[in-house]
């Protein structure tokens, strides 16, 4: 009886429709916020244990990113069915775009900046949308591999891209928000937690709105059912092409991110390559397929599990690294089986089901 | 006839065969797909783990020996025999057999009935686990595979057509892709031979063609699957063999998955001629690009061109070259 | 046959008005099989005009080309006056045209409220920026929209069902869910494909006083497949029926019920 | 919730792994899994092993006991990052990251965190310029040199000609691999040969494209800029179309035991480049047999002890531990500081007598660090495999490069970066 809905009528429909018509639900999502906008950061300033550094370059800021990503692919897959496995390719769009922006307009605040190089990323995804009106399942998750692999050759090889350095990497100058620098090596561990988390939190709140409504339910009437979707007025190409268009917008966002707030630098095969395709698809599926807040703990138990495991093997047990690192490869492989086997609609699923049981706790009849 | 016109030749026929060796990968997908609807990310792995496992046996490897040192101080390395090549490669087969029944067992039993995408990451899942195993069972570092096959260009041929146009140096072949090519041959005939004139082969294409029918006469998809694995892992042995006598054998083979999806989407993922042709397209098409136009635009194409033929023939054919036609219904 | 275009009014006093739609010599082929061959009828505003006919008689294909699925090869098709160029199947939709499908094509990982939303598509106009930020235009259209498929809901008769996953939901419920989505969109034309196909006697009643009832107070122009003799003959005004790719007869249930040509179909007189 | 128990997990696990201070700190952030594994493994044991000798042999440096915080990066530039955030706090005196993308990633970082960084052989080349990179070290040689030295090996034989002549680059298509190429194209236009590029992209499993090219083209010279199984397999197919080995020059990452063996016989004569000696011929082997080995304290399997790699590992470590006494005769304290071991390495000398006192005798070239000049002199040989001995032979002496062309180029390239991230001159 600890988590209940009964006694929490709706008498309007807006009422009916927000994200969290649980009181209870609400309550977590306020603690949650405050915990990251106010809790997070003043630990991070008071700089607790030492660890301020550490936390935000190793665990927050790929969290954050990645949460961002992840959200962006979760509407392409999750809500419009559209296999992709380009999504490296185009976070090297979104970081590339940024890189030269920031060095072309050397006064444009970093805010813009990323944003920007989202809309160039959703341009190129749309282009790279235009095959799924023909191409569907698997062979299309192979034909965004064209993009992925295309893409990461055209930064390889355009000089322009990288302002014609000598060796291609591209290295991410100091930028600031509101007198705040956030890109660069001496940005402090609070701005660039800040800027990223109020990107994931835009993020996520665009991404809900658009879900619930209108565009959200054509996206998952292409992805439940093409035809019947188009038969009852849904244009197919458009609505597919306007799902890679915002989930490229939001990849793109988070690939400017992981380069000029994360990374600094940054070289495309190695840090945009298709390992991060993948990666991107497992915290998809492990979080919840067509879930926002699955997106978000996807990511974090594919960035969080790894680091985890390491200290706990290295730093606790004091293995040899190489066996830490295969038993590493080990243990994340068989924990993706063996979550899928247990519940393949993610780990948002395995909470609504957790809610379930408490909703009924200790009374289960 | 001008030296370039021979050396187009040259580069079509080194393509036929560098496409006959991405075939050789792309068929261990379509076994699998074709019988039980996986799409088998780890095949790649598999081939890695395959062919780790040939040089370990054949060089008396004694497996897990770092992890067992590092645990109880000891120094084992070695067993001190050398295990001929044909045994090794038997005993190699009945561990990717062995790896089959655990497969099935663990987990494609308790995924039954899920979504493709869901298989198909319990396969990537898969993937990651083979890495690991076979690192901490073999160790990491690159090694030596040489099961006989010999390797280099062919003198005979070079020297034979050689200066039958000016500033031609004679057709190369290396001799390892034209066995290669051979081996390819027989394994296809003989995977075919197998599912069209042996019972077991025939319960397959059953499976393949209504799961449903199969079960209601009798075959247990259990044991089709089983089987499909095994088969899976034959030829990942094989490619493993073929491809780790290029480079030796190390993380990398893992990564030629990569190259044998475009033969996958446009050879269809259902049909086993499919992955031979598709394989050889691409081969050529990758090869002559890359001859063709590579010099004008920076060379190194031959990774996204592959995928942009493959999709380029997607669009006019969405079901690849010999899959099945996609017939939609309202 | 009824060949004037003035309208009347039924026995139970409806009023029929003008043909909306009318096709004029159907032409389809699959490759080299001819699926309909020549057919012409019409469909008045405000009635129930039944098309039916054995298996494989191409009814199916019928609704499929009224509504874009398939383009025939020959032949006009005339709607509200206007000769139809090509069209895809969702610019149809946009014009006011509405089905439901003889295998259920709900959307499955939606729920049932989603599903019948999902039929507004067609009225919803707000642009994605406005959608991004939802306050304000998008959630006060969302919410008019609501109301109105909360009206269908409600007409329907499956308020309890409303936030179930349609998945889940038995098969006579799924049907019913499959026709609120159709009415949400208010089509001016609404083609039902075999609506009461497995359903027990029940079931079916309840389904056809649902069409009676649409038909009824929305005055909507409904055109359906379906193979129950019985249910088709009490709801229809109008009765087409196909056999073979051909019609064979045209006219209200009594009339048809007569037609020789339509017997011989149904007892299975050889074809020569 | 779940996800604060966890976070609060991994802060004690992290938090554990603190040593005990007052150990001098080298974290190795090494790679003994993923595609580059082969070479990555020598050189971690190479880099450990020396610290332990040390350790046993001599009970530290300057007294105090060296510590090798091993983190895996498999050659994976985020993991990198993670390396570098849990390993600093720990008191880290410098980083040698192996790998040219982490060195990128953290020059900046490092720089702020005033922590130095060796990239001994690769890395950012015009961080020989320590005007600009003031925490980053590059000696004894870099990507230019190295280019240069080929040139210049080329040179010798063709009795100081070589206009007319056809070099092919075949490179890993990746920043690392794209290094020489500014500097190759340079010397081609002052000595007059002609450079044509072959790129490969990553891993390099299938290279039949460029290697018919280079059949057809018949260049006189191959020079590689390879990295993992594409070292192998270049060599492979060098073989397999009958290139003259003796025509074939690799960087000094393209000159392990691993990339020439699995090309057997056929390998014999290919050269490769180096920048300190090879084999395990030298007196200092004595010692890490008796110390390191016999006590069971070898920091991998103890296969890989003399071979090319872990002999550059060994070096990296003795370079590093020379800094720090350096350092320490500089400040006058043990327990140096990064920004002391900063100032040893600026002060680093590395003599004959000094080399050899060591037990490694001509093992490396002479030089001196100074703040301008963070690269050293540039002086590397060119070794050549034996294959019926299976073993590297040293062909030439340590030999200069190409000094005036170089230094513009590294002037340039730095200049560049000052502008673009607003760097004071760090000498003045």
């Amino acid at each position: 009886m600890f988590y209940r809905e009964s006694g929490d009528f709706k008498t309007t429909y807006a009422k009916d429709t927000q994200t969290f018509p649980i009181k209870l639900d609400r309550m977590g999502y306020y603690t949650i916020l405050a915990i990251a906008f106010v809790v997070i950061p003043t630990m991070l300033v008071m700089n607790v244990g030492g660890g301020a550094n550490y936390w935000t370059n190793a665990i927050l800021l790929p969290f954050l990113i990645w949460a961002i990503a992840s959200i962006g692919l979760n509407i392409l897959v999750g809500y419009c069915g559209q296999l992709s496995l380009g999504s490296g390719g185009f976070m090297a769009v979104g970081a590339y775009a940024s890189y030269k922006l920031m060095t072309s307009f050397p006064d444009l605040s970093i805010f813009i900046i990323v944003l920007l190089s989202g809309a160039i990323t959703a341009g190129v995804g749309i282009l790279f949308g235009l095959p799924s009106l023909r191409i569907k399942g698997f062979y299309l998750a192979v034909a965004t591999l064209a993009a992925q692999f295309f893409l990461v050759w055209m930064f390889n090889k355009v000089q322009w891209f990288y302002n014609y350095s000598a060796s291609g990497q591209i290295s991410a100058p100091t930028r600031s928000v509101f007198g705040f620098e956030v890109t660069g090596a001496t940005a402090s561990a609070e701005a660039k937690y800040l800027f990223c988390l109020v990107l994931l939190v835009g993020v996520a709140w665009v991404a809900r709105n658009l879900t619930r409504g209108r565009i959200g339910r054509s996206w998952m009437a292409i992805r439940d059912m093409d035809i019947a979707a188009e038969i009852i007025g849904v244009a197919p190409l458009k609505t597919k092409l306007s799902a890679f268009g915002i989930s490229s917008f939001f990849i793109g966002i988070a690939g400017a991110l992981f380069f000029a707030v994360y990374l600094g630098a940054a070289e495309v095969g190695e840090a945009f390559g298709i390992q991060k395709s993948f990666l991107l698809l497992f915290m998809v599926i492990i979080g919840g397929l067509g879930s926002i807040f699955g997106s978000i703990i996807g990511a974090a138990f594919m960035v969080l599990m790894p680091v985890l495991l390491k200290n706990i093997m290295v730093g606790q047990l004091n293995w040899a690294t190489d066996i830490a690192a295969h038993f590493e490869f080990v243990f994340v492989g068989a924990l993706i089986i063996i979550f899928l086997i247990l519940e393949p609609h993610g780990l948002a699923q395995l909470w609504r089901l957790l809610k379930e049981k408490l909703r009924l706790w200790p009374f289960p009849h | 006839m001008s030296a370039n016109f021979f050396y187009t030749i040259e580069v079509i026929a080194n393509g036929l065969m560098t496409g006959v060796m991405y075939s050789l990968v792309a068929l261990g997908f379509v076994l699998i797909f074709k019988a039980s609807g996986v799409f088998n990310y780890a095949q790649g792995v598999m081939a890695l783990f395959a062919a780790m496992t040939l040089v370990g046996i054949q060089s008396g490897q004694v497996p897990f020996a770092h992890l067992i040192n590092v645990i109880f101080g000891t120094h084992l390395d070695k067993f001190g025999w050398e295990v001929p090549t044909f045994i090794a490669i038997i005993l190699a087969l009945l561990v990717m057999i062995g790896f089959a029944f655990i497969v099935e067992r663990y987990i494609l039993k308790h995924l039954v009935n899920q979504d493709p995408i869901i298989l198909f990451m319990a396969t990537i899942g898969l993937a990651y686990f083979m890495e690991g195993f076979g690192d901490l069972m073999w160790g990491s570092e690159i090694k030596k595979l040489d099961v006989g096959l010999p390797q280099g260009g062919n003198v005979w041929l070079e020297s034979a057509t050689a200066g039958w146009a000016d500033g031609f140096y004679g057709f190369y072949l290396d001799n390892l892709d034209m066995w290669a090519t051979a081996i390819a041959i027989v394994l296809v005939a003989s995977l075919i031979a197998f599912s069209n004139y042996t019972k077991t082969g025939r319960a397959l294409r059953a499976v393949a063609d209504d799961n449903q029918a199969a079960l209601s006469v009798g075959i247990s998809l259990r044991t089709i699957w089983v089987i499909v694995w095994s088969l899976a892992g034959f030829v990942a042995l094989v490619a493993g063999i073929m491809w780790g006598a290029k480079s030796g054998v190390q993380f990398s083979l893992s990564l030629i998955a990569l190259k044998a999806l475009p033969v996958l989407m446009l050879g269809g993922f259902t049909s086993i001629p499919g992955a031979i042709v598709g394989g050889m397209i691409i081969g050529v098409g990758e090869k002559l690009f890359e001859f063709a136009i590579g010099p004008y635009i920076g060379g190194a194409t031959e990774n996204w061109f592959a995928y942009v033929l493959a999709l380029l023939f997607l669009v006019f054919r969405p079901q690849g070259l010999f899959g099945e036609k996609i017939i939609e219904r309202v | 046959m009824n060949a004037t275009a003035e309208s009347y009014v039924t026995e139970d006093g409806r009023t029929i008005g003008a043909p909306v739609m009318e096709m004029k010599n159907i032409t389809l082929k699959f490759g080299g099989v001819t699926a309909i061959s020549n057919i012409s009828f019409d469909i008045r505003e405000g009635e129930i005009r039944a098309i039916i006919g054995p298996n494989g008689a191409g009814k199916s294909s019928m609704l499929n080309v009224i509504n874009g699925f398939y383009h025939p090869q020959e032949g006009e098709i005339w709607f509200h006056g206007e000769k139809r160029k090509p069209m895809k199947p969702y610019q149809i939709a946009q014009q006011g045209i509405a089905r439901t499908f003889q295998n259920i094509a709900l959307f499955k990982g939606m729920s049932t409220l989603d599903n019948i939303m999902t039929g507004r598509f067609t009225h919803m106009k707000t642009n994605m920026l406005m959608q991004a930020i939802w306050k304000g235009p998008a959630e006060r259209e969302e919410n008019l929209n609501r109301d109105i498929v909360e009206h269908v809901i409600d007409f329907l008769e499956i308020q309890a069902i409303r936030k179930t996953p349609v998945g889940r939901l038995p098969y006579g419920l799924q049907k019913r869910v499959e026709l609120g989505r159709a009415l949400a969109a208010q089509p001016k034309l609404l083609l039902l494909d075999e609506p009461m196909a497995g359903m027990n006697v029940e079931e079916k009643e309840d389904m056809s006083r649902f069409i009676l009832d649409v038909n009824d107070e929305f005055g909507t122009t409904i055109a359906l497949i379906e193979h129950d003799m019985g249910v088709v003959m009490d709801i229809s005004d109008r009765v087409v029926v196909l056999d073979y790719g051909k019609k064979i007869g045209d006219g209200t249930p009594d009339e048809v019920r007569n037609n020789q040509d339509v017997i011989d179909a149904y007892l299975g007189v050889a074809h020569d | 919730m779940k996800l604060t128990k966890l976070a609060t997990f991994a802060v004690t696990a992290v938090m554990a792994a603190s040593p005990v201070l007052a150990d001098l700190v080298f974290p190795a952030l090494s790679y003994r899994t993923g595609p580059y594994a082969a070479n990555g493994i020598p050189f971690a044991d190479g880099y450990a092993d020396y610290f332990t000798l040390v350790n046993e042999r001599d009970g530290g440096i300057g007294g105090l006991p060296a510590q090798v915080l091993e983190c895996e990066t498999g050659y994976n530039t985020e993991k990198g990052v993670e390396c570098y955030e849990s390993t600093k706090g720990e008191g880290a005196l410098v980083y040698q990251p192996l790998s040219t993308g982490i060195t990128y990633q953290l020059i900046p970082k490092a720089t702020a965190d005033g922590i130095p960084i060796h990239s001994m052989g690769y890395g950012r080349t015009s961080a020989a310029n320590g005007d600009v990179f003031g925490n980053v070290f590059n000696y004894p040689a870099n990507y230019w040199n190295g280019a240069s030295i080929a040139i210049n090996h080329l040179l010798e034989i063709n009795g100081g000609d070589l206009s007319g002549k056809s070099i092919s680059l075949v490179y890993h298509n990746s920043a690392y691999g794209k290094e020489p190429i500014r500097t190759l194209e340079v010397l081609s236009e002052k000595h007059g040969y002609d450079l044509t590029l072959q790129p490969v992209d990553h891993p390099g499993q299938e290279q039949k494209s460029q290697w018919l090219q280079i059949r057809r083209e018949r260049p006189d010279y191959v020079i590689m800029w390879g990295w993992g199984v594409m070292n192998t397999v270049a060599i492979q197919e060098a073989v397999n179309i009958r290139f003259p080995m003796e025509n074939f020059i690799g960087i000094w990452w393209s000159g392990s035991e691993n990339d020439v063996i699995p090309a057997g016989v056929g390998a014999n004569g290919y050269k490769s480049l180096t920048f300190h000696g090879v084999g395990d011929g030298y007196p200092v082997y004595d010692d890490i047999q008796k110390y390191v080995v016999d006590t069971g304290k070898t920091a991998g399997a103890g296969d890989q002890i003399g071979t090319v790699i872990y002999n550059r590992g060994m070096y990296a470590a003795m370079l590093a531990v020379e800094a720090v006494k350096t350092a320490q005769a500089i400040h006058g304290v043990a327990d140096i500081t990064p920004a002391m071991m900063r100032d040893g390495m600026e002060a680093l000398e590395m003599s004959e007598e000094k080399m050899a006192s060591l037990g490694l005798p001509n093992f490396g070239p002479a030089f001196s660090v100074s703040c301008e000049n963070h690269g050293g002199p540039g002086l590397g040989a060119v070794a050549q495999w034996d294959a019926e001995a299976g073993s590297w032979n040293m062909i030439s002496e340590y030999g200069p490069s190409d000094m005036d062309v170089i230094q513009a180029l590294i002037d340039d390239d730095s200049a560049a970066y000052a502008a673009e991230n607003n760097i004071e001159s760090q000498c003045n």
